[in-house]
This record gives structure tokens, sequence and C-alpha cells, in this order.
């Protein structure tokens, strides 16, 4: 059996053709669902993909977080489903509270793109179980609003639940309080991220490394494990 | 003005109209008169006005531009040739590629953000509407000097529209320009260039034909933007000092456009779609006229029917709109539910706005009253040719005789040292990093090179590899200096970065800029440009498929340099073969390619170090360039070098700090025999390549170029790695890479950051 | 018809990046006397019918759950003007 | 210390996506009633010393020449009130 992964496609989605394609790369089937409609089609896992959903227009992920679709993930990421939100899709979950804190313009106020070195922080969730705490990572970074922040609180918490996930090295890229790159709800099936793994699947294109494909395979290891 | 039917102007023959204040002059518009047999209504007036503008009718450089044509190469790639929204060329495999290149100068000087945005939308829809999905985007810029005022409020504004309407959509940034000069500082050029992919199967082209089809007008809903734009754009010359005359200014959606491409490119693959347009300058005027002109029947369109953002617009601003984000499709009567669901699926607004009659005309109605009855071609394909006055300049002579070979040059080796630094250092050499990484390169995953390579490369297919490299290159100061020669270092540049990279150059679009072309010596700077670009692609083998022209770049009597931008496509059968610019292993050996001569006429050395223009342009041998070319995608598939850079501005050693840079390793040079350090360091002679070469390969490699005459010489070899590494010329001077780094990569973020 | 406002702005703990660029760039333009500039988002929302009480808590609501992130922003509601018909 | 505000918004006849977005988002939040929405931008200036004629014809050029493009914005500029130390 292999797992079924869906990757939701909002309008102004962008990464989501990438994103099926690093799923198909790990070995993994991927299933196309569309904002409008509720029904998940009964996949093992959902990622929602990078891009400018709804042009970011007001807050980027602030209108899609109300698609049809959303109600259902809402629903069942609370319930253990491994949902990843990669750039928009990170986005997209903090404006859905199924992350805490917030994502802001980048602190200079550019769109960056460039080859983000990453430290691994948490490798027990869902989605990085095939990396090694502490593994130093290239993945693509590019994105307007990347500037994660959230109240002290809410960040020692983060800290100290060990759920700050990946974290930025050599440079800050966006102003994001802590260098905090990715985090992870507290039951570890929920992980949001700025930069782009499904852009480092392939020798040759795009960065020419292969640092994001851990990701998914990291998935499909453990629902094949759990079927 | 009460509704001006077309029965009311047969009956009002003496009414005037108003024709001087939208841009046509006396003879055009008893042209109109004479085509009609009456007065225009004013509708018809507004069509006419827009489509016989300078930038919708070509009239100053039509007579010109025929030459691209006239004297086009035999190509089996050529599928679809100029007069088309863009070219398509086949590049094998089934699959057919659509590019083009675009300005958006003017708007972009008055709003910088979304006057390049939005000419980044346009480009995008001609590619959209040749029926192919838009692979990536490429943005040659030219600004005033860099530490002018005023460039920091256009540079960042500029980069940042294209960025934030090229990223939005989802299209990678593979490549352009970035060039200081003082002569754009009132006229910065921001040129749009896009690629698209079909099968050949797919592509569509703007006709309506099929009485009873149904002409559907979707995307963006039609408001008071752009209204004359077209035409007071381009036929006057832009003037700061007149606020009045300011062109309005559209804002662009980039999310529209987004889904305007999805629902396309659905619509295309269900074979919804008999012909399509997309709306640009002019709008409705230009794509209602193109379709009914370009299909075999006529066309009745219901102005009434088109979805409006400002209920207050009267059919002669609904006919001049030009808001962005709309496409005008023909559909078959049995189709038309099936497209405008998917376009409600995509939340994008769509309405039968007409249909395709068995008659010859254009018909307008509004409010029930006809109020156009024109015949389509005489819109869209009549409007006036001029035959301009031209004359090379009396100055040409005194330019050409300031020989900048006579220029002063270091006296030392520290002199020569420090001119190094200098060069890498100034604005146009300096790396353009701050700006390409506001751009997103690594979208739809296909991305093989971007910047800084020597061009952009995208893969098409993902089973077989097959891919497609573009360049775009101009050299404003060479065509000042002489035109003919000027556009064909432009061409040979693009042609040489292509190659470089290791894909087969296959075909051309340009985009013209120049001055006004009621100046005799800017329309023979013009017509000498044409003239070479004609030539040059002759002898290439690589037709012209398309392109822009862009004239009225003055300020006041100030025009620019004379700014051809020539793209040149390419394909490569394997990305896998491809060749980057970094050096990637110390050891290899560093050949030189092709002959160095002293030129220095137009060369960044000459500009930097002491601020001159003169003299004459490096020398072009086209027959060289392509064995070059050849050389170099031979050594490529072959696998004979790990890495090549094309020399052009700056000369060997601008290349060179730069393959090092981005490689993270040194380089040692040794002067070759014959040449002195100075000339072999900066010379800008054209039809040169430096490359790295595995010690393995240097047998096989000499003797390739041996059996087919290119010169080569070998230059030294990569040393080192790490910051402490130097680019080191042996005799003369070593500077370590961090010391370089800092002199090539911080001088646009000190400026602009 | 009647026009309700609803300005949204950064906490002020929360950095504000584009106010302080435009603030750092006054001095250039010769301006001073501007001891802090803090940009944010002005909505106008044009309404059918009465903006009474329960219209006001429904925009309100509108601007708690979407037009601002509470977590970073505040918001404010007002009721501008009576947008007299002929206006544009 | 006084605030003034200076309030940037679109060109009526101007394209507003951001606020066409937001309306069109609506009806799905279940809002409706409301027939138009525009989004701007909203500058508040902390101004030092006393906020006279001179001090806001100054701010009206800053608004005119920098912070708004008047070839597609309309700008207003008001003082909005007196900021009492303790506030934030
Ligand atoms: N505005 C731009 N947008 C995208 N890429 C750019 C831009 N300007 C320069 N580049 C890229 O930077 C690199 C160096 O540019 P340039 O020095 O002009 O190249 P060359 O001299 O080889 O034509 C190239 O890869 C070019 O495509
Ligand atoms: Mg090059």
């Amino acid at each position: 059996m292999t797992a079924r992964i869906g990757v939701v496609t909002f309008p102004g989605s962008l990464d989501d053709r990438d994103t099926q394609r690093a799923i198909r790369l790990a070995g993994a089937e991927p299933v196309a669902l569309w904002h409008k409609d509720k029904d998940l089609k009964q996949v093992d896992a959902v990622v929602l993909p990078g891009g400018f959903s709804y042009g970011d227009y007001l807050r980027a992920g602030a209108i899609s977080r109300f698609s049809p679709v959303m109600e259902t993930l809402i629903d069942q990421a609370k319930a253990g489903l491994p949902v990843l939100g990669i750039c928009n899709g990170f986005q997209v979950l903090t404006e859905a509270h199924l992350l805490p804190g917030a994502m802001l313009g980048n602190d200079h106020l550019h769109f960056i793109c460039r080859d983000q070195k990453l430290r691994v922080e948490n490798a027990g969730t869902a989605w990085t179980s095939d990396y090694e705490a502490g593994q130093e990572i290239h993945i693509p970074l590019k994105n307007m609003d990347g500037r994660y922040v959230a109240d002290e609180r809410t960040l020692d918490e983060l800290e100290a639940e060990g759920r700050v996930v990946f974290r930025y090295l050599d440079v800050n890229p966006n102003g994001s309080l802590r260098d905090i790159a990715g985090i992870t709800n507290a039951a570890g099936n929920v992980v949001g991220l700025m930069p782009h793994p499904e852009h480092a699947v392939e020798p040759l294109i795009g960065s020419g490394r292969t640092d994001g494909l851990p990701f998914f395979t990291s998935i499909l290891k453990k629902l094949v494990a759990a079927s | 003005m009460s509704l001006d039917t077309v029965e009311n102007a047969s009956k009002t023959p003496d009414v005037e109209l108003p024709w001087a204040e939208l841009g046509l002059k006396k003879d055009e518009y008893e042209r109109v008169v004479e085509i009609l047999g009456r007065r225009p209504t004013g509708a018809e007036l507004a069509m006419y006005s827009v489509m016989w503008s300078e930038h919708c009718s070509y009239k100053s450089s039509k007579v010109h531009l025929r030459q691209f044509g006239e004297k086009a190469p035999q190509s089996d790639a050529m599928l679809v040739g100029i007069g088309e929204n863009a070219g398509v060329v086949d590049v094998g495999q089934g699959y057919a590629v659509t590019f083009k290149v675009e300005s958006h100068n003017h708007p972009s000087y008055v709003e910088p953000y979304q006057g390049a945005a939005t000419g980044v939308g346009g480009i995008v829809r001609d590619i959209i509407a040749m029926g192919a999905r838009p692979v990536a985007v490429v943005d040659p810029l030219r600004f005033g000097a860099a530490d002018h005022p005023d460039t920091k409020r256009v540079l960042p504004g500029v980069v940042a529209g294209i960025g934030g309407y090229g990223n939005c959509l989802g299209l990678p940034n593979i490549g352009g320009e970035v060039v200081f000069d003082s002569c754009y500082q009132g006229n910065p050029l921001v040129n749009a260039g896009a690629i698209g992919v079909m099968r050949h199967e797919d592509i569509h082209l703007a006709k309506a034909s099929g009485a009873g089809n149904k002409v559907i007008m979707y995307g963006a809903r039609t408001g008071g933007d752009g209204i004359g734009g077209a035409s007071i754009l381009a036929s006057e010359t832009f003037d700061d000092a007149k606020p009045s005359k300011r062109p309005a200014v559209q804002v662009g959606d980039p999310f529209q456009e987004k889904l305007l491409i999805e629902c396309t490119l659905e619509a295309f693959a269900e074979k919804l779609v008999v012909g399509i347009q997309d709306l640009g300058a002019a709008g409705i005027s230009c794509a209602t006229s193109e379709l009914a002109s370009n299909g075999s029947g006529g066309m009745r369109v219901e102005l009434d029917d088109v979805p409006l953002r400002d209920s207050t617009l009267s059919p002669e601003e609904i006919l001049m709109s030009e808001s962005q984000e709309r496409m005008c499709a023909v559909v078959e009567p049995s189709k038309v539910d099936r497209f405008l669901e998917i376009c409600e699926k995509w939340d994008v607004i769509a309405t039968v706005i007409g249909e395709v009659t068995d008659g010859d005309r254009l018909e307008i109605f509004w409010h029930g009253e006809k109020i156009v009855d024109v015949d389509p071609r005489t819109v869209a394909h009549d409007g006036p040719v001029y035959e301009r006055p031209y004359a090379r300049p009396e100055w040409q002579d005194a330019l050409q005789a300031d020989d900048a070979n006579k220029l002063p040059r270091p006296a030392s080796a520290d002199e020569l040292k420090a001119q190094v630094l200098a060069l890498v250092s100034s604005p146009n050499q300096a790396s353009k990093k701050w700006i390409t990484q506001q751009y997103d390169h690594f979208v739809q995953g296909n991305t093989v090179l971007a910047q800084p390579e020597d061009s952009g490369m995208i893969r098409i297919d993902e089973e077989s590899g097959l891919g497609v490299a573009i360049a775009t290159d101009g050299n404003g100061r060479f065509a000042k200096l002489d035109p003919y020669t000027g556009a064909q270092l432009a061409l040979a540049e693009a042609y040489r970065n292509v190659a470089t990279t290791g894909a087969k150059p296959l075909a051309v679009s340009d985009c013209l800029n120049f001055g006004s072309p009621e100046d005799p010596a800017v329309m023979w700077q013009f017509a000498e440009a044409i003239r070479g670009l004609a030539d040059g692609c002759l002898q290439l083998g690589t037709p012209v498929t398309g392109g822009n022209v862009s004239l009225y770049n003055q300020t006041g009597e100030a025009a620019i340099h004379p700014t051809p931008v020539v793209a040149v496509l390419g394909v490569i059968d394997d990305v896998a073969r491809r060749t980057p610019v970094a050096f990637q292993e110390e050891g290899q050996l560093l050949y030189l390619l092709g002959d160095t001569r002293e030129e220095f006429g137009g060369s960044a050395w000459s500009q930097v170090v002491h601020d001159h223009l003169g003299g004459l342009p490096p020398k072009v041998d086209l027959e060289r360039e392509r064995l070059l070319g050849e050389i170099l995608i031979s050594a490529s598939r072959d696998g004979m070098i790990d890495a090549a850079h094309d020399l052009s501005d700056g000369g060997l050693i601008q290349a060179v700090i730069e393959s090092a840079l981005l490689g993270g390793k040194g380089a040692r040079l040794v002067v070759p025999d014959g040449l002195d350090a100075f000339t072999f360091l900066f010379s800008e002679s054209a039809g040169r390549a430096v490359v790295s070469i595995p010690r393995s390969e240097e047998l096989r490699f000499n003797d390739m170029c041996g059996a087919r005459g290119l010169p080569v010489t070998r230059i030294g070899v990569v040393d080192g790695s790490g910051d402490a590494a130097a680019v080191d010329v042996q005799g003369e001077f070593a500077l370590s890479l961090a010391e370089l780094r800092v002199a090539h990569e911080e001088t646009l973020p000190g400026i602009f950051a | 018809m009647a026009r309700v406002v609803v300005d949204v702005m950064l906490k002020p703990e929360i950095l504000d990046p584009q106010g302080q660029a435009v603030q750092r760039a006054l001095p250039r333009l010769g301006f001073d006397g501007i001891s802090d500039v803090r940009q944010g988002k002005r909505f106008e929302l044009e309404v059918d019918g009465p903006v009474d009480d329960a219209a006001l808590a429904r925009i309100h609501e509108l601007a708690e759950t979407f037009l601002a992130n509470t977590v970073i922003e505040n918001f404010t509601v007002k009721v501008e003007e009576l947008v007299a018909g002929a206006e544009k």
C-alpha cells in the first residue's frame, strides 16, 4: 500500500504541481484537492502548498483560511491528520490558528529568494523523521511575508516544548523572531515552514540539492508503517 | 455629448470631432473620413485613434521592420512568425515554444511599481494568447545614473513591481539586464520578456471565424483606467513638466491574471477555443478589430454586455479602456456553456459580448444603436505608414574619431589592480544579486539555470530532459557609436550567452528602444539598427519571430542611446548537459576561446575609468560567433568542459572574477604571449569565452578547436578555494576572493538597500 | 448608503518596518520633527441600508475575525459620513 | 505631542484588487449588505511640537510627494488627537 497525500489548490496557489511532483518522487501518490471541495478524498495526509492564494490580499493566507476545504481540514488536523504547510500554506495554518503566531512582511520589505541554510531542531514530527536532530540543510526560500512573530509567552512555550522545528542559520532572511523558520503544533502532526522543500528534491533543478526530499519520505514511512 | 450613432454621423457631416486631442494628425483624420465615406462617430474615432497610434500601428517603424521578414533565414524551427501575438518555434519532441519581449518604459517612470508590474502582465497575456503555458520571464532594465536620487525612486519600484507581479503569477524570473547610464535618467527602459511552452497542436491564433461563433470577454471588469493611454503614451514626447499629459497608469492584479492563465489553459485543453486575443494597448478596440480582421467573417458586438467596474463609462471610453487582465475568446455556440463553467470554476467573470457574422463589417452597438460600422482591416491593419526622413547625424564622425584606444592606460601593476577593483565594483559591472534575489527563480520546479548564469534555462520535459535557454542583451553605448554594429553586437552577445550554457540558438525576439522618430538622427539610428539586426539574423540562421518597438524615449531634445535589446532562444536536448558559469574544480585548466584585440570603444573600462564614450565598438564576426557557439555546444554535449563564461562588458577579468566568486574557487592567470596585461584583461573583443577544462579532456578539446579553426589560448588554472583563494594575474597583482566579493557584491545594496 | 471605516494598525509592540522606512526617509526629504511613523491599513466599506447598532456589531465582528488578525493587529471601527448619492 | 493621520486611498477610477478580494470573500463569511470595499493605507505620524498651519502644510507636502503617488492615489491629512503621555 502506498500513502495518498493530498495537495490543496487554492486560487493563486503556485507550487501545487511541484509539491505533487515531490510526493511522487518520494514514492507516494499525490492527490489533487480543490479549495471549494469540503471532501478530502480520504487522503492520509495533506500539504498546503506555496503561492499567493487570493493574491495574498488582505494578509497572506487570510482569505484561503475561510475556504470550504479548510473547514474539513481544521477538524481533521485537530483529530491528528498530518498536515504540512509550506510558505503560503504555513501562513494559512497560522491564520487558521492551527499553529500559533502570525506571519508578517519581511523586515527588509522586499521579496527574497535564496538558497537558505537551516537547522532541523525537531526530527520527531510526522514530516521530519528522516532528518537527524541538529542536521544542517539547504532549502530554497522565497517569500514576501516570511517574518514569524508571536508574543514572548508563546515563543517561550514553543521553545520549551521543542516545537520550533527549523531555525534559520547564517542569515535571518526576514526578521523572524528567534530565527524561527518552521514550527509544529503540540501533537506534532501539523508542521509549517517558510522554506520550500519541494524545490529541493532533484539534482540539477532549482538549487540543485535534494535536502527537501526527507519531508516527503518521512511522512510516507510513517503512513506506510501505520497502515 | 449625446450618443453619436452611425446614423447620426451620416446626417451631421459637419460636426468637428476632437481628433487632435486623441492624437491623430489632420491627414490621418481625413483618411478615416475617406475610408468611411462619412465622418466617424465618436466611438469610431476612438478606435482609429488608438489603433493608428505609433504604439499600435508601428507607423514609423513598419517600413524598416519589413526587413525581418525579407531577410529571414530559412529555418525549419519557425512555426508562427511576425505578426501574431508572439512568434512560435519548434523545439522538438512535439513541443513548441513562444517568446517575446515588450517595453513598458513610460508608465514605469510615472509609477514604477505599477508600470513595471503591468508590463509583465501584458507580455504574459501575449504568451497565453498563443495557447502556451507561460514558464518563465526575463527583464532587461535600464536606469539613469545609479547615484542619482531619482534612480532611488525608480529602480526599487520597478524591481518590486516586476517581482510582485511575476512572483505572484508563479513564473520564475531567469534572466535580464540592469544597466545604468545617465542617458536613461528621464526615460528608464523597462522591457519584459516571457516564454511559454505548448504542444504543436495547441497553437492558437487571434482570429474570429465561423459565423455564429460567440465572442466572450473574460477576466477583469472594464474600468476607466488607461483611457487614451495608447495614443497619448506613444505619440507624444513624454514631458515631465506637463502633468496633464501624464499617461494614466493602470494598477495590475496579478492574482486575477493567474486565474486567467489557469482558466484559459483549461479551456484550451478541452479544445473549446477557436480564436483568442489578449486585451492590451487599445483594449476592446484592438481585440475586436484584430480578431475580426484576421478571421473570415465580420463581428457584431453589444458593448452594453461588457462587464464594467464603473457604470458611468461612455462607449468611447469602454472601447479605449486599457484595464488589465482581460481576454477575448471566440467559442462555438455549443461550447459556450462549458467555457463559462470553467471561468466560473476559477471565479473569473465571463460574458458573451458578441458574435462572428458572415458579413465583413465590425459593428458595435450601444443601447440598441449602432455606434461603429467599419471594415475591421482598416482599423487593425491599414493604419498610416510613414517614410520618416533619416540622416546620419553630423556628430557621428566626431564621436567615432574620439578613439578610446588612445585613452591613458594604467601605468603600473598597482594602477591596473585598482582599475580592476573599480570595474568590478562599478554599478554596471557589480553583482545584480540585490535585484535578482527579489525574483522567484524556483517556482514551477523546472529552473536549471537562472541569474547570474549566462542564460536562463528551463526544463520542459521531465522525462527526456529537453530544455530551452534564453538570454537578453543590448549595449546602448556600442549602438550609439555605430547602430548597425551595435545591434549585431547585442545579437552576438545573446547568441553567445545561450551557446555558452550548451544550448543551440534557434530564434530571436527584440525590443527596440529609441528616441523620437521625428528626429532624423534617431530615425537613422533606428534604420541602421534594424538593418544590422536583420543582416545578423540572416547570417546566424536565427529568424526574428517578433518583438516590440518603443519610440519617443527622450527628454526634451535628448534621446536615449539607441538601445536595441535582443533576446535569443535556444534549445538543449538534455538539461543535464548544461554548462554553468561557476568554476567547479581546482586544478582545471582555463582556456580563452577567440581573438583578443585592442578594442576599447564603448567599453566598460572607458566608461568607469575615463567617463568616456567614443571611437568604434568592437568588430563583429558572426561566422566566428557561430563557430564559437558550435564548439561550446559540442564541448558541453561531450563532457569536455565543466564551466564556461562568455566575455562581454568588462572583458576577461570581469568574467574570470564572476566564475571564481560563484564557484568559490581562485584562478591563476598568465598573460599570454603577444598581449599586454591591460589588453588581456579589459579588451571587449567579441566572439570570446573562457572555459574550464578537466585535465583529462585537454587534448581532446584542443584537437576539436584546432580541427575547426577556432583560436584557443591556455591562460591559467583554477587554483585554491575559499575566501583566501585569489584571482592572481601572475607578475601583476592578486586579489583575494574575500576582497573581490566585497567589491562586487556590496555596491548595489550600498546604494539601494 | 453609509461608509464605515475600519482602521487596522499593528500592535505597538510589533515591529513596523514600513513605518520605519518612511520615518528613515524623512530627513533625506528635508522633514524633521516627526518622531514616529506607523503604517497600517484603512478599509472603506460601503454599507447598504442603515448603519444601526446591529450593523455596526456585525462589522465589528467582521473586523475581528477577518479584516484584522488580532494576534498582531488592533482595529477601530467608525461610521464616517453619509455619502450623498451624487458624490463619487 | 500630536498625531497626524494621513490616509491614502487609490483614486476611485483605479482598480483596487485588494479591496475587491476582500469584498468577494464577504458572502462566503456570511456577510452581505456591503456593496463596495476599498483598501488603502493609513499613516500615523507622531509630530513633535505644535501642529500649526505651517506643520500641516509641510505634512501635506510630504503626503503629496512621498506618501502618495498622486497619479493613482488620493490622500487626506488630519490631526487626530492629543496623545496623552501615558497612552500608547
Ligand atoms: N533585471 C534582471 N533580471 C533578471 N536577471 C538579471 C537581471 N539583470 C541581470 N540579470 C542576470 O545577471 C547575470 C549577469 O548579467 P549580465 O552581466 O548582463 O550578463 P551578460 O553580460 O553575460 O549578458 C545574468 O544571468 C543575467 O540574466
Ligand atoms: Mg554572459
